[in-house]
C-alpha cells in the first residue's frame, strides 16, 4: 500500500467515523423528543387505543429503543433506511428524490452567492476605505441582514407575476420533450435559488473581504506591486490564494446551514426539497425519514468539509507540517 | 383549462395507500379513482357502484345490489372484489387495517353471493351501517390478494403507486406532496364526469397559493385562508364561505392523576371560564367573521345530530367574575385570583402548526379577557406532537397539563367525535382524560340503535352531559372558505370541504364554463 | 563538568510532504554532534541550506529529530517537563535568523520586549523592567529606546528588526545563547559592538554562545571554536585558530579561500 | 464614522427595548375595526391583523430579539471562540474529539434540532438563547480551528515557544490576537444568524412562548396575508429593524477589527500609496 | 538620460505613535546607464527607505518631497501607467533578506514562472528559463517544487535574487543581497551580478554593509547617516581618504581579516 492511498483511507476512515457517531447521536438525541409518531397518526377519525398499539408494533416502535437501534442498524448494513412512516415508502427513495430536487436549487444558490460574494468581498478589500467598498459592504450586510423568510416574501411580490412561485416544476404541465421540462425547471428554480443566494452572499462577501484585507498587509503584496503586476494580478496571484483558507473554512462549513436553513426556501416557494421533508418528518415524528434525511445531508456535509480540509492542505501548504 | 380542475391545497398528500393513509387529501383524490358502494351527501348516502341496499329486521345483515364495471388493466369489476376488500380488512383489523377499523366496526363477514350482490352481516345491529361502510374504497382483488396473504404486512407497506382503479377518474401522475393527476377514466360504471381531468397541487405556503390563483395558475383553492379573502375578491375570483365541520375547544384536564391545580376540574370554575370567553370577537378578529361561536361538539351543520338546546355562553366578564367569587376564588389585592393559596396562573398549550395564526389571536383575546377576571393565561406552544405528548403526559398519565387549545374535524355522523371523550379512548384519542360511565353507557347505546330518530335522544342526551361537566368548551366553528376561478360553475357547499374524503360530489358535480 | 548543551548524533528529516501521500524524504541534518561548554563561543558556518538553522531548532526542541539525543546540562530535552523546562527556556535563549517572522507583527517593540521578562518575572517592578528594556536597547543602539519602543515591527529597517530581536533575548540574561545569523543585516561598526557584547558577557557572566555566522571574520576574532557544516554534516570542528588556518576539509578550504576575497575555482 | 453609526442604532434600539417595559407600552386592545388599517396619524405605522399599533409592537418587540440574538451569539462566540482555539492549538486526540463534536454540530439541521431541544426543555427566552448558541458556536470554531492550525506554524509563535512561554501565555498575546479580528467578523456573522434564527424558529412557531418580537411579526404577517392585502407596513418594519440591528453589529465588528490589526494598513493596492508634499518643509 | 536622476529627496514615516521619522532628508543622486552606485550606512539610516522611493514603493504611511526620476519616468508625479511599467521590466530589486516577497502558499517554480510570462516571455519556454534562473543562483533543481518555508534563509534570499534577475532589467536595486549567503554563494552571486552588469549593461545600485565588497566596485559610494547623504563621490577615492568621521568609523570597525595566510 502506498502513503498516498494510506493517507486517503485514514481521511475516510474519521470521514466513515464521523458519519458512524453522529447518526448513533441522532437516534438516540430524536427519540428522547416527547410525543411520538403513533399519537398524531391515531389522531385520526377511527382513532382508537387498538390503532394506536398496532401502529405500534407495525413500526417496531413496541421494543426497547436498544432493539429498534439494532434493527436500524441492520437495515442499514443492508443499505436499506427504512421505510417512512407517512408515506410508507422506502426512506431512500423518498431521500433521493428531496435530494434531486434540492440539489441543484441549493447548488444554484451556493454558486450565484459565492460568485458574487467573492467576487464583491475582493472588490470591496481592493477599494477599502472609498465609497464602493462602502457601497458592497453595506449592501452586503444589509442583505445578508434580512430573514430569509422575508427576502422570499419580498422576491414573491416582486416576480410572482413574471415567475413561478411554488412548487418544483408545473404541475400540469403534460409536456414531455425535454427541453420544455428543463425550462419549466429551470424557471420554478430561479426564485428560490436566488432567495438563497441573496440569503448567503453577504456572508461571503465580508470574510472575503476581511481576508484579503488581512493579506494586504503582507510584503509579498508589496514586492508583487514591485515586479509589475497590476492590481488584478496581484489580487488573483498573491492576495486571493493567501486569503482562501478561511474563505473555503466558511464555505464549506456553510453547506450545513445552507442545507438546514434551506427548511425556510423550501417552505416559502413550496419547494419539495430535503429540509422540507426533515421539518415534516420532525413535526410527524417520522424517525425512518428523519434519520434518513440527517444521514444524508450528515454524508453531504461531511464530504464536504473533507473536501474543505485538503483544499485547505493544498491551499496552504503550512498547515500540514 | 381544457377541463382540467387545477385544486390547489395546502394540506398534503404523501401516499396514496387507501388503507394506511389518513391524509383527507389522499383519501378525496382516491375516492375519485377507486370505487365505493356510495358517496355521502350530508346525512345521506347517494349510490354508487351500490345501486341500492336493503337489511333485515334487525338491521344485522345488509344485502347490495352492486353495479359490474371495469378495473383500469381489463378485469372486471364484480361483487367478489367488494367482499373481498371487505374480508381483507376484517382479517387484518388489528394490523395493518388498523385505521379502517371504525368503518367496519361491528361487521362479521362479507359475501358475494353473485356478481351483482354483496350480503354484509353484522354481529349486532349498528347505527348508520351503510354510511359507515360506503366509506371503504373497494379494491382489486387480483392486484391486493397476495399482499393480504400471512400477517398482511404487505398491505400496509404498498405504496401503490400505479393504482389499478374503477372509479370516474385514473391517475396520470403522482408526486408526493407535491401533485396528484387525474384524468377520466372511460371505462367508469358510472356516469362520466363533467371534467376531463384533475389535478391537486399541495402548498406549504399560503401566500404563494393564492399567487397561484390569482395568476390563473389554478382554479380551485381550498381552503383560502381567511386573510386573503378580500385580494382573492379583488382579483374577480369567486370566495364560497359556509358553514364547516372544523371546531376550535379549550381542553380541560379531567384526570385526577393532575394534583397541582385540582381547582381545574371543578364545573364552576369551568362554567364561569366559558362566559369570560368572548366568542364572538374571536370569530370576528381571529378568523376574520368566517367562524361563527361554537357550542356542541356535534356541530349544528350535521343537522338533527346537534342538541339545539346547546347554545354558546354569552360572554360576560361580570358573570363570570361573580360566579368565581362566588365558588370561592377571591381576588388578591394585586388583582389575581388565588386558590390554596397559589395565583390563579395557567399554562395554556397550543400546536402552532395546526391552530395556526388564527389560534394564537384567538388565545391573545381570551387571554385579555381573562386578565379581568383574574386568572392568567400563558401561551405555551409548539407542534402538535410535541404538544400532544404534553397534554397527556407523562406516559398517558395527564400528571402535569391543565388546559390546551386544539381541535376536531368530526365527521357528519355524531358517533366519531362523541367517542373521543370516552373512557377507553384514554391512552389514545382521549386530550381530557375524561371518563364518564353514564355517558359510556349512552355511547354504547346510540351505536347499536338503528332507528335514527331513537339514536338522535340519545346523541343530544349525551351533548348535555357534555356540556354540563365541559371537558371541552368549543369556542368557535370554523367556516369552510373556498375560492374558485370564474368560468366554473357546480360548485356545492360540501360540509367537509371540497376535498371530501367520503364523497366525490364536490369533484363530479364541478363544470367548465363555455 | 558536562558541557550546557550537546548534540550526539542528530538527524532531521524533512517529508516534502503533497496532497496525498508524501514525496522524497530530505536529510537536513545527518548524524551531527556537538558541544558548547560553559563560557565558550562557538560558530558554526557552513554553505547555505546545508543544515545550520534546523540544528539550532532541533537544540532548542522546536524541531522534531529522527535520531540522535539532546543534552542541556546534562539533561535530555525530551525528559524535562515543567519547571525544570521553564528555567531551561530562560537560560537558553534563540535569536531566529528572520527577524521580520519571528517577531509578531501585532506587538510593539516594547511588548516584544516585556514579553520574555513577564513570562520569567524578571524584574521587581515595572519600573524596573522599563530600565532593563532600554539597558539592552541601548546594547544594541537603539537608542534612545522611546523612539521604538512604541513601533510596530513593520515600521523599523531590516537591521533595526535584528537587533530587536538580539536585545529581546539578551534582556533574560541567558547562560547559553543560540543566534542563527544575529548580525548578518547591520553595518560593520554595530555589527562589532555587537560582537563585542557578547564576548564582554562571556567575560562577565560565563555567557555562552552557540552563534550561526556566513562572516567568517566575525568566528575568527570572536569563537573559542568552529564547526564547519555542509549538506547537512558537520564536516570539521575544532579551535578556532586552528581550523582557519589548517582546514583539512575541502568544503572548508574553499570556504575560507572564498572568505579571503581569492577566486574560488 | 460606521462605529458612531453603529453604537447610535445599537443604543436607539437598546432605549427602545428598555422604554417597552418601563413605560408600560401597550399597543393597544384588538379592535376589529381597524384590521390592516394604513398608516395614519394616530397609527403611524398602521396596524395589524388584529388592528392593533404596529409602531408600538416595534417597540415592544426590541426587547426579545436583541436580548436573545446578542446573547445567543455570545454563547456561539465564546463556545465557538475557545472550542476552536483549543483544538487548532492542540494537536492530537484532543484536537479530533473537538473536530468530531464540531462536526456534529455543524451536520445537525439548525432547525429541526433546535425544535428538538426546545420541545425536550419546554419553551422560554433563556432556553431560546442556549438553543441557538448551541447551535451557532460550531461554525465559528471551525474557522478559527482552521486560522489557528495556520497561525501556530508562524515563527514569532515559536520563538515565544522558544522562550518559555506558557500555552496560556502564547494563546492570549499571540494566537487570540492573530484570531480576534476573525472571531469579531464571525462573531457579528454569529450574531447575525442568532437574531435570524430565533426569527426563522418564530416563523415557525417553535419559539415557545407567546413573546412579542420582531420574528413573531413577521410570521403573523407572513400567515395572515398581510402582503395580499397590501398592508406593507406589518412586513416590511420588523424585517427592516432585524436587518438594522444586525448592519450595526457588523459595523461595530469591523470598526474594531481596524483598530485590532495594526498591519491592514501597511500596503495597499494603488500604485502610489504615500502621499507627496509639495515643499521639504517638515511636516 | 541617466538611469536615475533623484533631486532633493525627502521620505517622512509616521512610527505609529505620533512621531514622524525623517528617513531621507534632501537626498540627490544620479547614476548613468550602465553606472554603479554603491550605498552603505549605519542601520537604519535610510538605504532601503531611499530604494524603495526609487521605485515608489513607499507605504502608505510615508510622505515624500522632492523629484525622482528613473528611466525618464517620473516617479513621483508622472502618469501611472509609466510607473507601472517601469517595474520589473525596467527595474528589478532584490529585498532585503529582512522582508518576506514570497508568496507562502505557492511553489518557488510556479511563482517565477508566472512573474516571466507576466512580462511576456513565452509560456513554453518560461519553464526552461525558469530553471535557468535557479541554477544561475545555485540553487538545485527540487527547489522549484518547494514552499517559501520550506527553504533555508540563504536559499530564500538566492530565490529572491533569481526574481530580480528574471526579466534582465536595466536598472537593478539590490538591498543587501547576499547577508544572508554562506562566502561561496555570496562571491559566486556578486560575480554573476557584476557579469550581467557588464552584459546587459546594467545599471546596479548596491546597498552592502560589506566595505570589502564595495571596495571592489568601481562607480560612486554613497554613505548614509541618520537620512542625510555624508559622503557622495567615486568609491576609490572616498574609501582612500574619506572625509566624514562616519565613514572613518566604519572602515575602521572593518575587521582585519587575519586569515589570509595561504593554508597550509
Ligand atoms: N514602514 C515604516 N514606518 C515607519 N518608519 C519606518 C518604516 N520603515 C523604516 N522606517 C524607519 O525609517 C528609517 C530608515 O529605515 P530604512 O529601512 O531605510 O533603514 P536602512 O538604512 O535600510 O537600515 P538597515 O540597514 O537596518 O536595513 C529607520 O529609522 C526606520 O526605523
Ligand atoms: N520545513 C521544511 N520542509 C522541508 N525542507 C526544509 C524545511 N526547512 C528546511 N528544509 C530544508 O532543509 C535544508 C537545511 O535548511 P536550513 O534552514 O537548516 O539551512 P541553513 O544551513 O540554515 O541555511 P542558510 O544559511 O541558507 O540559512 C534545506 O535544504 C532546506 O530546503
Ligand atoms: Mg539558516
Ligand atoms: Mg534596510
Amino acid at each position: 500500500m502506498t502513503s498516498r492511498s494510506r493517507y486517503l483511507l485514514g481521511k475516510i476512515g474519521i470521514a466513515v467515523f464521523g458519519i458512524f457517531a453522529t447518526l448513533t447521536l441522532n437516534f438516540f438525541l430524536f427519540r428522547v423528543l416527547p410525543g411520538d409518531a403513533i399519537s398524531s397518526m391515531a389522531r385520526v377519525p377511527g382513532g382508537s387505543v387498538e390503532l394506536k398499539e398496532a401502529l405500534m408494533r407495525q413500526f417496531g416502535l413496541d421494543k426497547p429503543l436498544w432493539g429498534q437501534y439494532l434493527d436500524y442498524l441492520v437495515q442499514l448494513a443492508q443499505g436499506n433506511l427504512g421505510v417512512s412512516y407517512s408515506s410508507l415508502r422506502p426512506v431512500t427513495d423518498e431521500v433521493l428524490r428531496a435530494l434531486g430536487n434540492t440539489v441543484p436549487m441549493t447548488l444554484l444558490g451556493i454558486l450565484i452567492a459565492i460568485l458574487v460574494g467573492v467576487t464583491s468581498g475582493i472588490i470591496a478589500a481592493w477599494k477599502h476605505d472609498t465609497a464602493i467598498d462602502n457601497v458592497i459592504s453595506n449592501i452586503a450586510t444589509v442583505i445578508y441582514s434580512a430573514p430569509t423568510q422575508w427576502i422570499a416574501i419580498m422576491l414573491v411580490l416582486a416576480f410572482a407575476s413574471y415567475l413561478p412561485v411554488s412548487g418544483a416544476s408545473d404541475p400540469f404541465a403534460f409536456a414531455n420533450d425535454i427541453w420544455s421540462i428543463l425550462a419549466d425547471r429551470v424557471k420554478h428554480m430561479i426564485l428560490p435559488s436566488l432567495t438563497l443566494a441573496l440569503a448567503t452572499f453577504g456572508q461571503y462577501t465580508l470574510v472575503t473581504r476581511s481576508a484579503v484585507l488581512a493579506t494586504l498587509g503582507e510584503d509579498y503584496v508589496s514586492a508583487a506591486k514591485a515586479q509589475g503586476y497590476p492590481v488584478s494580478r496581484v489580487l488573483a496571484y498573491q492576495a486571493l490564494p493567501n486569503a482562501l483558507v478561511p474563505i473555503v473554512t466558511l464555505i464549506a462549513l456553510s453547506a450545513g446551514t445552507v442545507i438546514g436553513g434551506s427548511v425556510v426556501v423550501e417552505t416559502a416557494f413550496s419547494w419539495p426539497g430535503i429540509g422540507r421533508a426533515m421539518y415534516d418528518a420532525i413535526v410527524q415524528r417520522d424517525y425512518p425519514m428523519l434519520q434518513g434525511a440527517l444521514l444524508v445531508v450528515t454524508i453531504v456535509v461531511i464530504l464536504v468539509n473533507l473536501l474543505a480540509d485538503l483544499v485547505n492542505m493544498k491551499l496552504d501548504p503550512r498547515i500540514v507540517e | 383549462q381544457n377541463g382540467v380542475l387545477r385544486v390547489g391545497t395546502s394540506f398534503s398528500c404523501s401516499s396514496l395507500n387507501p388503507y394506511t393513509t389518513t391524509q383527507s387529501s389522499c383519501l378525496a383524490a382516491l375516492r375519485l379513482m377507486y370505487p365505493s358502494l356510495g358517496q355521502a351527501s350530508g346525512s345521506e348516502v347517494l349510490p354508487d357502484l351500490a345501486t341500492s341496499w336493503s337489511s333485515d329486521d334487525k338491521g344485522a345483515v345488509w344485502t347490495f345490489k352492486l353495479k359490474t364495471g371495469q378495473w383500469s388493466d381489463g378485469k372486471p369489476l364484480t361483487a367478489k372484489d367488494a367482499a373481498f376488500t371487505f374480508n381483507m380488512l376484517l382479517k387484518h383489523v388489528n394490523g395493518p387495517t388498523a385505521r379502517r377499523a371504525r368503518a367496519i366496526a361491528n361487521v362479521e363477514k362479507a359475501e358475494a353471493s353473485d356478481d351483482q350482490t354483496l350480503v354484509i352481516t353484522f354481529k349486532q345491529p349498528t347505527s348508520n351501517a351503510v354510511g359507515r361502510l360506503a366509506q371503504i374504497l373497494i379494491v382489486p382483488e387480483h392486484v391486493w390478494a397476495p399482499l393480504a396473504e400471512g400477517d398482511g404486512a404487505k398491505i400496509a407497506t404498498f405504496p401503490n403507486d400505479e393504482p389499478v382503479v374503477a372509479g370516474p377518474f385514473k391517475l396520470s401522475r403522482f408526486a408526493a406532496d407535491q401533485v396528484i393527476l387525474l384524468e377520466a377514466n372511460g371505462d367508469y360504471f358510472g356516469e362520466a364526469p363533467a371534467l376531463k381531468g384533475v389535478g391537486i397541487q399541495f402548498f406549504t405556503d399560503s401566500t404563494s397559493m393564492v399567487q397561484a390563483l390569482i395568476n390563473k395558475q389554478l382554479d380551485l383553492v381550498t381552503p383560502l385562508p381567511v386573510t386573503s379573502v378580500e385580494a382573492a375578491k379583488k382579483a374577480g375570483i369567486t370566495v364560497a364561505s359556509y358553514p364547516g365541520l372544523r371546531f376550535h375547544s379549550w381542553l380541560f384536564n379531567s384526570s385526577e392523576n393532575q394534583k397541582a391545580s385540582p381547582e381545574i376540574r371543578d364545573i364552576k370554575l369551568r362554567q364561569a371560564f366559558a362566559h369570560a370567553i368572548d366568542r364572538k370577537k374571536i370569530a370576528e378578529v381571529a378568523y376574520l367573521g368566517f367562524a361563527t361561536p361554537g357550542d356542541s361538539m356535534v356541530p349544528k351543520v350535521t343537522g338533527d345530530w346537534s342538541n339545539p338546546k346547546v347554545v354558546p355562553e354569552k360572554f360576560d366578564l361580570d358573570l363570570a367574575n361573580k360566579l368565581l367569587d362566588e365558588a370561592g376564588y377571591a381576588k388578591g389585592a394585586d388583582g389575581w385570583r388565588t386558590t390554596n393559596g397559589r395565583k390563579m396562573s395557567y399554562k395554556v398549550l397550543i400546536p402552532t402548526n395546526v391552530e395556526g395564526a388564527e389560534g394564537l389571536r384567538a388565545l391573545e383575546i381570551v387571554t385579555a379577557d381573562f386578565k379581568q377576571i383574574g386568572v392568567e393565561l400563558v401561551t405555551e406552544q409548539s407542534d402538535n406532537a410535541t404538544i400532544a405528548a404534553a397534554i397527556t403526559g407523562p406516559d398517558n398519565t395527564f400528571a402535569d397539563s391543565t388546559i390546551a387549545q386544539w381541535g376536531w374535524i368530526p365527521q357528519m355522523d355524531p358517533d366519531f367525535i362523541l367517542s373521543v371523550v370516552l373512557c377507553s379512548q384514554i391512552g389514545g384519542l382521549s386530550e381530557t382524560a375524561y371518563c364518564n360511565k353514564d355517558y359510556d353507557v349512552l355511547y354504547d347505546a346510540q351505536a347499536k340503535e338503528v332507528d335514527p330518530e331513537k339514536r338522535k335522544q340519545t346523541v343530544w342526551q349525551m351533548q348535555e352531559i357534555l356540556e354540563r361537566d365541559r371537558p371541552y368548551i368549543v369556542t368557535v366553528q370554523q367556516n369552510n372558505v373556498e375560492a374558485y376561478a370564474p368560468g366554473w360553475s357546480g360548485f356545492i357547499e360540501n360540509p367537509i370541504g371540497f376535498l371530501d374524503y367520503t364523497s366525490n360530489r364536490p369533484f363530479m358535480s364541478m363544470k367548465p364554463g363555455n | 563538568m558536562s558541557a550546557l548543551l550537546e548534540l550526539k548524533s542528530v538527524r532531521v528529516e524533512f517529508a516534502a510532504r503533497g496532497l496525498f501521500g508524501e514525496g522524497p524524504r530530505v536529510v537536513a541534518v545527518d548524524d551531527a554532534s556537538l558541544t558548547v561548554g560553559r563560557g565558550e563561543i562557538v560558530a558554526l558556518i557552513g554553505a547555505s541550506g546545508s543544515g545550520k538553522t534546523t540544528t539550532m531548532r532541533a537544540a532548542l526542541g522546536l524541531q522534531p529529530i529522527d535520531a540522535g539525543e539532546i543534552l542541556l546540562s546534562g539533561q535530555a530535552l525530551g525528559k524535562m517537563t515543567g519547571r525544570a523546562l521553564k528555567d531551561l527556556r530562560r537560560r537558553v535563549q534563540l535569536i531566529f535568523q528572520d527577524p521580520t517572522e519571528a517577531l509578531n507583527p501585532r506587538m510593539t517593540v516594547d511588548e516584544i520586549m516585556r514579553e520574555g521578562l513577564s513570562i520569567h518575572h524578571i524584574g521587581a517592578s515595572a519600573a524596573e523592567r522599563r530600565q532593563m528594556i532600554a539597558e539592552a536597547l541601548g546594547f544594541v543602539g537603539l537608542t534612545p529606546p522611546c523612539d521604538f519602543l512604541a513601533r510596530h515591527p513593520h515600521r523599523l529597517s531590516g537591521g533595526q528588526r535584528q537587533r530587536v530581536a538580539i536585545a529581546a533575548a539578551l534582556a533574560l540574561s541567558p547562560d547559553l545563547l543560540i543566534a542563527d545569523e544575529p548580525v548578518s543585516m547591520l553595518d560593520p561598526s554595530i555589527r562589532a559592538g555587537i560582537l563585542d557584547l557578547f564576548a564582554r558577557l562571556r567575560a562577565e557572566r560565563q555567557m555562552s554562545t552557540l552563534m550561526v555566522t556566513h562572516d567568517l571574520p566575525s568566528a575568527y576574532h570572536l569563537a573559542d571554536r568552529v564547526y564547519v557544516m555542509n549538506n547537512g554534516r558537520i564536516v570539521e570542528q575544532g579551535a578556532t585558530r586552528a581550523v582557519f588556518q589548517a582546514p583539512r576539509h575541502d568544503y572548508t578550504k574553499t570556504l575560507i579561500r572564498a572568505a579571503s576575497g581569492r577566486p574560488v575555482a | 464614522m460606521k462605529l458612531k453609526a453603529a453604537l447610535t442604532i445599537l443604543g436607539l434600539f437598546f432605549l427602545a427595548a428598555l422604554s417597552g417595559p418601563l413605560l408600560g407600552l401597550d399597543p393597544g386592545p384588538i379592535d376589529v375595526q381597524h384590521i390592516f388599517a394604513a398608516p395614519s396619524a394616530q397609527n403611524w405605522l398602521g396596524s395589524d391583523d388584529a388592528g392593533r399599533d404596529v409602531l408600538i409592537q416595534l417597540v415592544i418587540g426590541a426587547l426579545p430579539s436583541l436580548v436573545v440574538g446578542l446573547s445567543a451569539a455570545a454563547v456561539a462566540i465564546l463556545i465557538g471562540g475557545t472550542v476552536g482555539i483549543l483544538a487548532g492549538y492542540s494537536r492530537g486526540w484532543l484536537d479530533l474529539v473537538l473536530l468530531r463534536i464540531m462536526d456534529y454540530f455543524i451536520v445537525v439541521p439548525a432547525l429541526p434540532f433546535a425544535m428538538v431541544i426546545t420541545a425536550i426543555w419546554g419553551p422560554g427566552l433563556g432556553h431560546m438563547i442556549v438553543v441557538i448558541g448551541i447551535l451557532l458556536w460550531s461554525t465559528t470554531a471551525r474557522v478559527v480551528r482552521a486560522q489557528v492550525k495556520s497561525g501556530r506554524e508562524r515563527l514569532y509563535v515559536q520563538r515565544a515557544r522558544a522562550l518559555g512561554a506558557s500555552h496560556f501565555h502564547i494563546l492570549t498575546r499571540h494566537i487570540l490576537p492573530q484570531v480576534l479580528p476573525l472571531i469579531g467578523t464571525t462573531g457579528s456573522l454569529a450574531v447575525a444568524l442568532a437574531i435570524l434564527t430565533q426569527a426563522a424558529l418564530e416563523f415557525f412557531g417553535l419559539a415557545g412562548t407567546g413573546v412579542l418580537s420582531w420574528g413573531t411579526m413577521i410570521r403573523f404577517a407572513f400567515q395572515r396575508d398581510a402582503m395580499l392585502n397590501d398592508a406593507w407596513w406589518v412586513v416590511i418594519p420588523p424585517g427592516l429593524c432585524i436587518c438594522l440591528v444586525i448592519t450595526a453589529c457588523y459595523w461595530l465588528a469591523q470598526s474594531l477589527e481596524q483598530k485590532l490589526n495594526p498591519r491592514l494598513h501597511t500596503t495597499d493596492l494603488r500604485i502610489r500609496s504615500f502621499a507627496l508634499r509639495a515643499s521639504a518643509e517638515k511636516p | 538620460m541617466p538611469a536615475i536622476e533623484v533631486e532633493k529627496l525627502n521620505v517622512w514615516m509616521q512610527a505609529g505613535d505620533g512621531r514622524i521619522i525623517h528617513a531621507v532628508k534632501n537626498a540627490n543622486l544620479s547614476l548613468g546607464n550602465g553606472g554603479q552606485l554603491a550605498i552603505i550606512g549605519e542601520s537604519g539610516s535610510g538605504k532601503s527607505t531611499l530604494l524603495m522611493a526609487l521605485l515608489g514603493l513607499l507605504p502608505p504611511n510615508a510622505s515624500v518631497s522632492g523629484r525622482v526620476i528613473v528611466n525618464g519616468v517620473d516617479v513621483f508625479e508622472g502618469p501611472e501607467a509609466a510607473l507601472a511599467g517601469l517595474r520589473w521590466r525596467e527595474v528589478a530589486m532584490v529585498f532585503q533578506a529582512s522582508s518576506n516577497p514570497l508568496s507562502p502558499v505557492h511553489m518557488i517554480g510556479q511563482q517565477l514562472t508566472r512573474l516571466l510570462v507576466f512580462h511576456g516571455h513565452d509560456p513554453k519556454r518560461a519553464k526552461a528559463r525558469m530553471r535557468e534562473l535557479l541554477d544561475m543562483v545555485r540553487l538545485p533543481a527540487q527547489c522549484e517544487q518547494l514552499y517559501p518555508h520550506q527553504l533555508s534563509g540563504g536559499m530564500r534570499q538566492r530565490v529572491v535574487i533569481a526574481f530580480a534577475l528574471a526579466c534582465q532589467p536595466k536598472v537593478l536595486l539590490a538591498d543587501e543581497p547576499t547577508t544572508a549567503l554562506d562566502p561561496i554563494v555570496q562571491a559566486e552571486i556578486i560575480e554573476l551580478i557584476l557579469a550581467l552588469r557588464q552584459s546587459l549593461d546594467l545599471a546596479l545600485v548596491l546597498v552592502s554593509h560589506d566595505l570589502a565588497l564595495v571596495g571592489r566596485m568601481q562607480g560612486d559610494l554613497a554613505v548614509m547617516l541618520a537620512g542625510d547623504i555624508v559622503e557622495y563621490g567615486p568609491v576609490t577615492q572616498l574609501m582612500t581618504k574619506p572625509k566624514h568621521e562616519h565613514l572613518r568609523t566604519l572602515l575602521a570597525a572593518l575587521p582585519d581579516f587575519g586569515l589570509v595566510e595561504e593554508p597550509a
